[in-house]
């Protein structure tokens, strides 16, 4: 049983306020990822958790005991570090085995531990070397590696495969998934790749300056985002946003086309599409086209609606060039709208 | 939680320590300074001061520090960059530098008296090529400079491997992966040198400059061998008096004087040396 | 075990002399310790202090007794078995109570001593054993010129004896007097005088303690100092270097004995065996073996057997001629100045720095020094000693 | 280019021709500069005292062992030397046991009486030891501590534990709190991952401080003098009055009471510099 | 003109060899993007360029100097470093100056360039801050922009944005790309992030185990690996490869399908193809699903055919369960051929 529970907690930097009172509960067993921009307190909440930070207000619970006056090593953690923190003193072996002698198993044990995460990780060549003589990636598994040998209740892992290429990303990930699952570890993951943050979560948590906008499954997250935030953070590239204004029979007006929406005494809110759920159609939005990227299969159009930026993915088989205007029709089920001033969503559809 | 009471915790020990074994002699000691029959009185800081010899004492000691310590920091300094830029035998030349730290004052003063006296090396070596036919005398009462000069190198001798030690230990912790960002930024050895390593070992030479310098305020054997009675110190004068003219009272005072110019520089490195915390490794 | 902690016989071969020759006789085992002043001062104060120690038996010098005199125990009562003991030194022994605090040990003097290369530029019609100041600096001068550089030697470092100097031969020698004429127009020509031989001094003499190391590198081809700190000198190469007596001023050829002596502090672990110690410390044969080890000279009426070391043959003529010289004019150690002893001998060398060293002014600097050496004996209160005529109450400083 | 190392190999470049002959004659002149007047110390203590004495001194040994026998054939040599060892040895612990964990706090925490606590540490180091003797050697001589090794010891550590607690201080504020936490995390308390983590990279510099501390124990004579009588360490035991004995005593005795402390020196180089292979983080 | 060319360099950590021989040629301002396997030597050939690592062999010419033995601050280079090597003692604005004040650069320049790239960055308002009080993706902010400042011939990176989380990358890429453009910059660029690499990359250099596998423009390296290994590398998820039998008429024999392929005195050679050109069709390869995982706007289906991993990338639409057998039809103009023995590409259509 290792659900973790963050009541009410702050923290303060000085002036700076890296986190405003965030509330979250992982379950035991779940595999929680966090996301938000560079600089959010991602990692400020992880080092609250495992007890590396006091936090200027809140409580933090464990499974089911509050822990925020605990050391570290009492609170069943392991964590994998951002930048690593490789003992550089010891070999690879010697720093996976580090928590594990800390538990003063038998060698025996530790050499299979140590052994088989290094495997998982592919680092089963290197574990004579020291820190000093690795790559940055072979690092970060080291990282990843030690804190799987623990075997905790609950790991918290800091972007642990930032530094890797796509494809042994592809392949950690899914080693990762299935030993945690297997393990039946609790998990907070930190991630700024959202194809990985899809692929592994249970749950997303979407942090925002120091607040957490929503937490919800991947899906939901991306298809039904709580507020503005999320859908222009998440999505690769992200929600295209057009200002609406009213019309009659509580249709709206986007860039001169008219939409159904959602019942809302404003005079103007936000409407809101993916660029993948747009397609070339007659009575689409006018889109004049600045710049097409190839994406291998697809082509990303960045264009623009009425001065505003607007991108889409479209089929690579389009032919389209600078300067051109298309019509490009969104997909109606997946319009969203969102308030201007709360930023949060209008939800008609449910 | 446990964060708040640690450091006192570990400083316990310590400062038991010290209360039992410093502190409360110093007490009785320093009362004595400011005390005769019992009350208190500052006769003994005026016999001091009025001293003919306590400004001599006081200034030769000032500027022998002014003169030793710079010296020895620039040289240390010098001497760990070549160290930490050599291949092979890096261990052994380390070793032959940190010599000296083996060698008490008192054989130094020894090994360099042999070599300033009028019958000494200095001398030997200058006749043997000839450039004398006569031993100079290098530390006659008159040559108050060469006095002077032969203590400064004396000391810089003897005791410039500590400070070699604390910056080489230091320098040991900068991670090199500075000196590259630096080096590819366009930085020379030079620069290097001062905007990296100095900076990023500040910490050390603050120790180093710290501990040289009371150290320095308390020279006194190779002053002592090599100058005689020319080049009073306090420390010296704290010695006449505690055990020549037997007043332990002056003494103190002396003791005490040492104690406060000491702890005045200090708090000046602590000061001008601080590095701020978030700027730490 | 009786633990002997002493500030005598200091360089090593002459502590591990007393131990081997000296103190292997008696029929306990003795651990001699010598030290410097300070050290000693401060173990047996702390002793003292503590009440209780390990200390058995103290050895020093007159001087350093001084400040202990309160927590000496009476030796009157020990039994010397017959050994007659000089008088004045059983005197000085009292420390200026009525009991004995210490008993004299062993003694010295100072005397000077010459290389021979030195002898062919004495002046014309000087006699080495009768020599004047006046003729001692011309010597030197004409050394100085015709060799090159000042060739004199004297002991003005740090741990030298320079203060015996003024007290002991300058004053006597030119004032008749050690503390009454501090600041005569006598004690000005002395000073003037000696000025004029520090010009051809060895110019590192303010370093040098032991002149009999100088005398060996030929630093200095004569130098005045402690009998004992010329030994070496004479011991190593005795036909290289002459011993003679001090020289003479208008009042005679001022001189003075050293004496050290043995105390029993009165937290000694075994009273009786400290003791007995000090009585086997006087024994003649003990005294002989103690000049062998440190060429300091019995207090005791002993035969010196013939054999002795170069040192003690050559120092002993020139002893005795010293003060067999009609002129001779001897004077004692410093008597009940009790701990002001150091301030007293450092009047002095005060004196002598200001003046010699530092070139200052010799009527002020006398007039200067005369108030603090009047303070100091109007708060020991201690009446005049030889040379000065005995005075009623504090001697006074004129 | 077949130097070893990367570093080495990296700085290669910068030191061309001329600027590496400057390199390696600087390397030789400071080894010089620190070498001669040792040799000049051995050259003397293995001549005869009139080689001593001559002028102009000869720059090669005699090989007279006398001198040196003088001092080796004294009785109770080798207890003096086990002394010395013992005390030097307890004064290392002590003074790192003590030092460490409070260089530690100053390194990693800010806390109220910080500053006191640092100028408390330099008092000990700026107030003259000989002052302190007498109050130290009453209160041994009552408590029985007067005359043991441990007793010396501990008035060592109070000269040695300045050194020992801001050195370990500098060392530690360049060990990145990460590693700790790091280590915290996988399970170690704060001790756990202090000796785990933290000790091993400032190894060397503990090492130093070590060092320090035994020298300073070994040639602490003033102390030791004072405290031990049956129990003398061999500085009190032979050489307390090596500046009054003949010349080529001083020699030979300096080099007697150098060349322990030189070995000692020598046998701990290699934790010196232990780490040094091992790059940082 | 800094053309930068390294011919025949190799690298060995003492028995281990790093870099075998590296030919490779950077023209003048063009961008080259290098992209390769955790530990394959990427770092340790920009750490040679730069001059942080001397070669074991070979040559390195920058703007037709050879400057091997020229130290690092004459190559007239910058760099941004795997790790940060953010000047601890340093603000950021001093740490972003440090090379400009290098240059002596008046202090008017240096305020401007400090805060021109600060801004681009969005660091802007972190200027005064020490490295201790950022956040992992902003210290690599700051060490992008420490190089930029620097204006120079040739610029290094090495995995600058892999901190950052997807928008802002996004637009750092943008910016990045844009700026280097229009100061004319040669850059070197690492990154493990393939729509990073293509959407940059005016060439991209495939490393493999310490050598130069492909260095050709991003649509030929993927369209046209050189070699298997690209093909298996580029690619998120990368390409399939089937075992192709040797048929009558030079058609090979594919799990039970033909095709028509290269000419080859083999029996077996292999058959690639990408998991975005396959859809479902009649004719197709017979695929047993394992695992469907959602990408937002489309599946990826993870499969088998006759025991080999076969994945697709499926319109969303498409309903896909565990153990169901599709049909996948190959785009016939999409599929390569690779030689099993030499690993590299059998080119029919060109
Ligand atoms: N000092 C060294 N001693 C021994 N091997 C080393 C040393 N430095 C690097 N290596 C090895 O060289 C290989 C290449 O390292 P490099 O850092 O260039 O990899 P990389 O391509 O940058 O990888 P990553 O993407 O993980 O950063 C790695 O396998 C690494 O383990
Ligand atoms: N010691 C500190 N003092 C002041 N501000 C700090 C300190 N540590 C972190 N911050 C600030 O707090 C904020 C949150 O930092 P944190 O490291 O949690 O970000 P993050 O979400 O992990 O970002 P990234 O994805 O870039 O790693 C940042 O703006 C950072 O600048
Ligand atoms: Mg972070
Ligand atoms: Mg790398």
């Amino acid at each position: 049983m290792a659900e973790i529970s963050i009541r009410n907690v702050a923290k303060r930097f000085g002036d700076f306020t890296a986190l405003h009172s965030i509330d979250l509960t992982v379950e035991d067993q779940e595999f929680m990822v966090l996301l938000g921009a560079s600089g959010c307190g991602k990692t400020t909440l992880l080092r609250i958790i495992a007890g590396l930070e006091t936090p200027s207000q809140g409580e933090v619970w464990i499974g089911g005991r509050r822990v925020d006056h605990l050391p570290p090593r009492q609170r069943g953690i392991a964590m994998v570090f951002q930048n690593y923190a490789i003992f550089p003193h010891l070999t690879v072996f010697e720093n996976i085995a580090f928590g594990l002698r800390m538990q003063k198993l038998p060698q025996a044990e530790i050499d299979r531990r140590v052994t088989r995460t290094a495997e998982l990780m592919h680092i089963g060549q290197l574990l004579k070397r020291y820190s000093g003589q690795l790559s940055g990636g072979q690092r970060q598994r080291v990282a990843v590696a030690r804190a799987l040998a623990m075997e905790p209740d609950v790991i918290l892992m800091d972007e642990p495969l930032s530094n890797l290429d796509a494809l042994l990303r592809l392949e950690m990930r899914a080693e990762l998934k299935g030993v945690l699952a297997e393990s039946k570890t609790t998990t907070i993951y930190v991630t700024h790749d959202q194809v990985e943050a899809m692929s592994l979560a249970d749950r997303i948590a979407v942090m925002n300056q120091g607040r957490i906008v929503q937490a919800a499954e991947p899906i939901e997250v991306y298809r039904n985002p709580a507020a503005r935030f999320v859908g222009s953070f998440i999505g690769n590239p992200p929600m295209n946003f057009l200002p609406a204004r009213k019309a009659d029979n509580g249709s709206w007006q986007v860039a001169g086309v008219r939409f159904d929406g959602p019942q809302a005494e404003r005079e103007e809110i936000a409407f809101a599409i993916r660029p993948e759920d747009l397609h070339p159609a007659e009575d689409g939005l006018p889109a004049k086209v600045r710049v097409v990227e190839p994406l291998g299969p697809h082509v990303l159009a960045t264009c623009e609606v009425e001065g505003h930026l607007f991108r889409a993915v479209l089929d690579s088989d389009i032919r389209l060039r600078r300067g051109d205007t298309v019509k490009l029709a969104p997909m109606p089920q997946r319009i969203r709208w969102f308030d201007p001033e709360s930023e949060e969503s209008l939800q008609p559809h449910r | 939680m446990e964060q708040r009471s640690l450091p006192y915790l570990l400083l316990l020990p310590a400062t038991l320590f010290l209360c039992v074994f410093f502190i409360y002699p110093f007490l009785l000691v320093a009362w004595q300074a400011v005390s005769q029959d019992g009350s208190f009185t500052l006769e003994h800081f005026r016999t001091m001061a009025d001293h003919w010899k306590f400004s001599t004492a006081f200034w030769n000691t000032i500027l022998l520090a002014m003169a030793v310590v710079p010296l020895q920091l620039a040289l240390a300094l010098l001497m760990a960059t070549l160290v930490t830029r050599m291949g092979a035998g890096r261990d052994v030349i380390l070793y032959i530098w940190t010599i000296p730290l083996g060698i008490s004052d008192l054989a130094a003063g020894i090994i360099w008296l042999a070599i300033f006296e009028q019958t000494g090396f200095l001398n030997s070596i200058l006749s043997s090529l000839g450039l004398i036919d006569q031993p100079t005398t290098w530390l006659g009462y008159q040559d108050k400079a060469t006095i002077f000069i032969a203590v400064v190198l004396a000391e810089l001798w003897r005791a410039t491997a500590i400070v070699l030690v604390i910056l080489v230990a230091g320098m040991g912790l900068i991670p090199k992966e500075y000196y590259e960002a630096a080096e590819v930024f366009g930085a020379g050895p030079w620069k290097r040198f001062v905007r990296i390593t100095l900076p990023l070992l500040r910490p050390s030479i603050q120790t180093a400059l710290i501990l040289r310098t009371i150290l320095a305020f308390e020279v006194f054997a190779v002053v002592a061998a090599l100058g005689g009675t020319n080049l009073p110190v306090l420390m010296g004068e704290t010695y006449v008096w505690q055990f020549d003219l037997q007043d332990r009272h002056v003494a103190a005072a002396y003791a005490l004087v040492i104690l406060a110019i000491s702890i005045a520089f200090t708090l000046v490195f602590l000061r001008t040396l601080r590095v701020p915390k978030e700027a730490r490794i | 075990d009786i633990l002997f902690w002493s500030t005598q016989a200091k360089p090593v071969e002459e502590t591990q002399a007393m131990r081997e020759q000296v103190l292997s006789g008696f029929s306990e085992s003795v651990d001699y310790q010598a030290s410097d002043t300070g050290p000693w001062l401060t173990r047996i104060q702390a002793e003292l202090e503590a009440g209780q120690g390990t200390i058995g038996l103290l050895g020093g010098l007159h001087g350093d007794f001084t400040t202990l005199a309160d927590n000496l125990v009476d030796l009157s009562d020990v039994d010397l078995g017959g050994v007659s003991v000089n008088d004045t030194f059983q005197q000085l022994g009292r420390l200026g109570t009525d009991e004995q605090k210490y008993l004299p040990w062993m003694q010295a003097t100072y005397i000077m001593a010459a290389n021979r290369k030195a002898l062919d530029y004495l002046p014309e019609g000087a006699d080495i054993n009768a020599l004047t100041y006046d003729e001692l600096i011309a010597w030197m001068k004409t050394l100085a010129e015709e060799t090159g550089g000042p060739k004199f030697g004297f002991p003005a470092g740090p741990k030298g004896l320079k203060h015996r100097f003024f007290q002991g031969y300058l004053y006597p020698s030119y004032t008749d007097s050690m503390v009454t004429k501090f600041r005569s127009a006598e004690a000005e020509e002395a000073w003037n005088k000696f000025k004029e031989l520090w010009a051809y001094t060895n110019p590192a003499s303010t370093s040098f303690a032991f002149m009999q190391e100088q005398l060996l590198t030929e630093e200095v081809w004569v130098a005045f100092d402690h009998t004992a700190r010329l030994a070496e000198a004479f011991n190593q190469r005795p036909d290289d270097f002459v011993a003679f007596p001090a020289p003479a001023g208008p009042t005679g050829r001022g001189f003075m004995p050293v004496v050290a002596g043995v105390a029993v502090p009165e937290t000694a672990p075994d009273m009786e065996k400290a003791k007995a110690l000090a009585a086997y410390m006087l024994k003649p044969e003990t005294q002989i073996a103690t000049l062998r080890a440190t060429n300091f000279f019995p207090v005791v009426d002993v035969e010196l057997p013939d054999d002795m070391p170069a040192a003690v043959r050559i120092s002993g003529a020139a002893i005795a001629a010293m003060s067999g010289a009609e002129d001779a004019n001897p004077g004692l150690l410093p008597m009940g100045l009790g701990d002001l002893g150091g301030k007293f001998n450092q009047v002095y060398n005060d004196t002598f720095e200001r003046i010699v060293l530092a070139g200052q002014d010799v009527r002020a600097v006398l007039d200067d020094q005369a108030e603090a050496l009047r303070a100091i004996m109007e708060e020991a209160g201690a009446p005049c000693w030889a040379p000065d005529e005995p005075s009623e109450g504090a001697c006074p400083v004129e | 280019m077949t130097t070893a190392t990367a570093t080495a190999a990296a700085t290669a470049a910068d030191i061309r021709r001329p600027a590496r002959l400057l390199f390696a004659a600087t390397i030789v002149l400071l080894c010089a500069w620190v070498l001669a007047p040792i040799y000049l110390l051995t050259v003397n203590a293995l001549s005869s005292p009139d080689q001593v004495n001559a002028f102009p001194k000869s720059f090669v040994p005699g090989f007279e062992m006398g001198s040196i026998t003088f001092f080796l054939q004294f009785g109770g040599v080798l207890r003096a030397l086990f002394n010395s060892i013992l005390v030097a040895g307890i004064t290392m612990v002590l003074a790192i046991g003590l030092g460490a964990p409070a260089g530690y706090a100053l390194s990693r925490f800010e806390f109220r009486g910080k500053g006191t606590f640092r100028i408390m540490v330099l008092m000990t180091r700026a107030f003259p030891l000989p002052l302190l003797a007498l109050p130290l050697a009453v209160m041994f001589i009552r408590t029985g501590l007067d005359d043991t090794a441990i007793g010396l010891a501990i008035v060592h550590t109070t000269l040695a534990l300045p050194f020992a607690v801001l050195i370990t201080f500098s060392l530690f504020s360049g060990i990145p709190v990460e590693l700790e936490e790091a280590a915290w995390t996988l399970g170690c308390t704060r001790l756990q991952a202090f000796y785990k983590v933290v000790l091993p990279l400032v190894l060397p510099g503990i090492a130093a401080s070590a060092v320090f501390a035994f020298v300073i124990s070994w040639n602490e004579v003033f102390a030791a003098a004072v405290l031990t009588i049956e129990n003398r360490t061999l500085t009190a035991f032979l050489l307390q009055n090596l500046d009054v004995s003949p010349l080529h005593l001083k020699f030979a005795g300096g080099a007697v009471l150098v060349v322990p402390a030189l070995i000692f020196i020598f046998a701990v180089r290699k934790y010196l510099f232990a780490m040094w292979g091992i790059a940082n983080r």
